[in-house]
Formats: C-alpha cells, structure tokens, sequence
C-alpha cells in the first residue's frame, strides 16, 4: 500500500512504470489484474474556461483518511497492492490530479475496490478545489457528484 | 482547558480565520467550540466536522488538547 | 478509438505515455477521467506453475468484435477516446496480455464503460489460450469466468 | 456451391484439422456443414460458431461463399 500527497506536478504512466519496476521481485507474476484511474485537471468546468485549479488540504487527516480507505478496501477484497496519490497545491489544465491504483488476482476485485478507493476519497478525504478562471475570478468548488455506479460499493464502512 | 480550533478553504474565508486557540472551561462539545471561535456565527448547514481528525456530529464532546476543524464539503479527486 | 492486436511484448505504462503524448493537441485539459485496465499473465493458474502461454485467435474476427465493443460503449457512454490492446502469439508471466483504456469526462462513464468493454472482450472476442506448465504439460484453458460486478452492464448490446 | 470452414483452439486438435473447403450442393444450414466436415461427429454443447464472423445459432443458413467457423468458448482477456 502507498499512499502519498504530491506538491508537484507528477506524470501517471511514468509513475507508475516506476513503482511496478521497484516491487518487480514481489510483485512480477502475482496479479492478474490491474485497475488505475486518473482525475485529470480540465480546461473548463461549468462552462467557463479556468486556468489554475488551487488544491487545499487539511494536512495529517489527510494521510489519515486515504490510509483508512485502502485499509477498507484491503480487507474487503482479494487485493496483492494498493497506491493512492493526489496533487495539493496548483494545479494546471491537463495535470494529473489523482492517481489510484490496485493490483489483484481477478478483475472483479481490482475494479471494484478501484472505483471504491475513489469514491471514498472524494466523499471523506479532505480536499479542496478553488478554481481560477481564464477573467480573473477565483470560486471554490462547492461540492462532488457522486457516483451511481459506485453506490452497491459503499455505505458498509462509514 | 485548550482546544485547537482549524477552519479550512471557503470556511476559513467566510470565518476570516485559518486557526484558532481557546482557553476556557466553559467548552463542553464542538457546538461550544464554534461559537466561542466564531463569536456565535450561524453554523453552515452541510459544514463538515473533525475531532482530532476524525469526523464527528456537532454535539460532540471534546477535551483539554483537543484538535477540532470546521470545513466545507471536501471537493478533492 | 484505437483497437490493436499485438504480436509482441508491450509495456502497458509507456505504451499509454506515448499514446497520450501523440494525442496532446486533441485531448489535453478535454478529459476529467481515465480508467485503465491491464490483464497480466500470473506463473500459476489452478494450482499449477504455468511458464508459457500461447494465446490463439481468430484474425478478422477479433478485429471486429473489438471494434463491435468499442462502438456499442461509445454509443452507450459519454467517452473522448477509447484504446483496446490485446497481444497473441507466446506470453509469459509477468507479461501484460489486455489494455483497456477509456478517457471520459466524468468518472462514472471511465469507469463503467472500462468494465463493459473487458467483460464483452472476455465473453465475444475469439481469443483462446494454451497454458503450458512447468512440469511440461499443455492444457486449453476452458473458459473464462464472469464478473458478477459488470452484469449491470451487459446483456443490452448482445 | 463452395463454404469454407475453420476450426479453433481445443476444437481444432479434436476435429484434426484447421481448415476445409466444402463443395456440395445440399449444405443449407451450419449443422450441415458440420457434418459434412466433421464425418458427422456429436457436436460439442458450448461450441461458438460464426459464419462470416458474426455468431450465429446452430440451425442458421449457409450460401455459397460464406465462411464458417467452429470453436470453444473465448477465453482472452
């Protein structure tokens, strides 16, 4: 499990490349399936263009919050590994924002506990977005949608 | 007793403070705390609560050294 | 959309680097979300040690149900763009065997639609594979199990 | 009339061969075909088969040209 809060612009595959190649001896032959998604800056949000997404946290609850989450998903499924990393600071269009990773025998697992680790981060780790638009205005974003795909996941750990 | 008050993003702007110290006997729940920190300000109905950085309802008890953060729905991901 | 089956070993990360690399003009700040899936061959399956795989397929046939998947879940999904690799010929452990990656603007669509597009790849695309265990044995492999989390999903496009 | 007929993966080492041309006038439908080229072996109850690379039933009808194809269930992935 990895669980890490990056100040600096960070790039997904690279990453990821990288960590796999580290815990190759461990790890190489061991899981069959691998789920990742990324949360991505874009350009524009709610129709306006923006230019700089300033990401706020409350430091400590956070490391704290993303490790109780994998630690869910780690005993509630059949998982080998788990990497959770997200962006504090600016962030631009086209960034990296999170990053979630799980390594697992099967793919039922590793998509489930996948799509989990995402919406419990965005529904209890604490994060915040301000964005700067391309006039000059800055906002906060008010909240998350959650996911309905996700909700047979979640509720059980709260 | 002495609690450590935190107020983060759109929460810290509304309140005008980022941090806070309280000495006084008189803080028995997070309710308390609020209005002592925030000068009886209404509290934001989706406000989220933590205790030690643990999320809590805001009836909830805290003591001396306790750590207690307001902020708004998290936004992160 | 980019469907492709690969004869050789391929690098799941960088393969990913570099295809979103040559796609920065058109899709940079356009996406909020990917998911990634990437099926790898394990050294044992069924309690055996498996050193090769040789994975047959139907070429024509594979080519346009890939195609066939792809289209029914961009029609089914809001998706930017959407990548299957799938490699024949001799596999070995540790080797990546499947990609699917769908870039989308909300993580729900990423995410089921990742799903849906492995679970009618498992079902529909006429790929078979041939274990050979370390003991020197060679066994088809008879069928490939459902996900019971994807079953939402399917069953519409059949 | 001509129908070409492949064999796949476990089905092909059963049957003991990949490939055939058929050339026979009273080849309707694909369980014909398959006895045809099979010397009228049981047909396996979960095989696929496709005639010109879409799946089709059993029972489905063949014309001059197409393409049919018998094998076991997929297992990529």
């Amino acid at each position: 499990m990895h669980i890490e809060i990056l100040t600096d612009v960070f790039q997904p595959w690279q990453w990821l490349e990288q960590y796999e190649s580290a815990r190759r001896d461990v790890m190489a032959g061991q899981f069959g399936a691998t789920s990742v998604f990324i949360g991505t800056m874009r350009d524009f949000n709610e129709g306006d263009d923006v230019s700089v997404m300033h990401l706020e946290h409350y430091p400590g609850m956070t490391e704290k919050y993303l490790q109780k989450i994998a630690e869910e998903a780690e005993e509630r499924w059949d998982i080998q590994d788990s990497v959770i990393l997200h962006r504090v600071g600016d962030v631009r269009p086209a960034d990296a924002i999170v990053l979630v990773a799980v390594w697992s025998a099967h793919r039922a697992d590793a998509f489930d506990a996948s799509r989990y680790l995402m919406e419990e981060l965005k529904s209890r780790a604490p994060f915040w977005k301000k964005e700067s638009l391309l006039e000059g205005d800055e906002r906060w974003v008010e909240k998350n949608t959650p996911d309905p795909g996700a909700e047979r996941l979640i509720g059980t750990n709260k | 007793m002495t609690i450590a008050i935190k107020f983060f993003a759109s929460l810290r702007e509304t309140v005008g403070q980022a941090e806070n110290s309280l000495n006084s006997s008189s803080i028995m729940t997070v309710d308390d705390a609020w209005r002592e920190a925030t000068n009886s300000m209404d509290m934001p109905a989706n406000m989220l609560i933590a205790v030690n950085m643990e999320y809590v309802e805001r009836g909830a008890r805290v003591k001396d050294g306790d750590e207690v953060a307001f902020f708004p729905p998290v936004t992160g991901g």
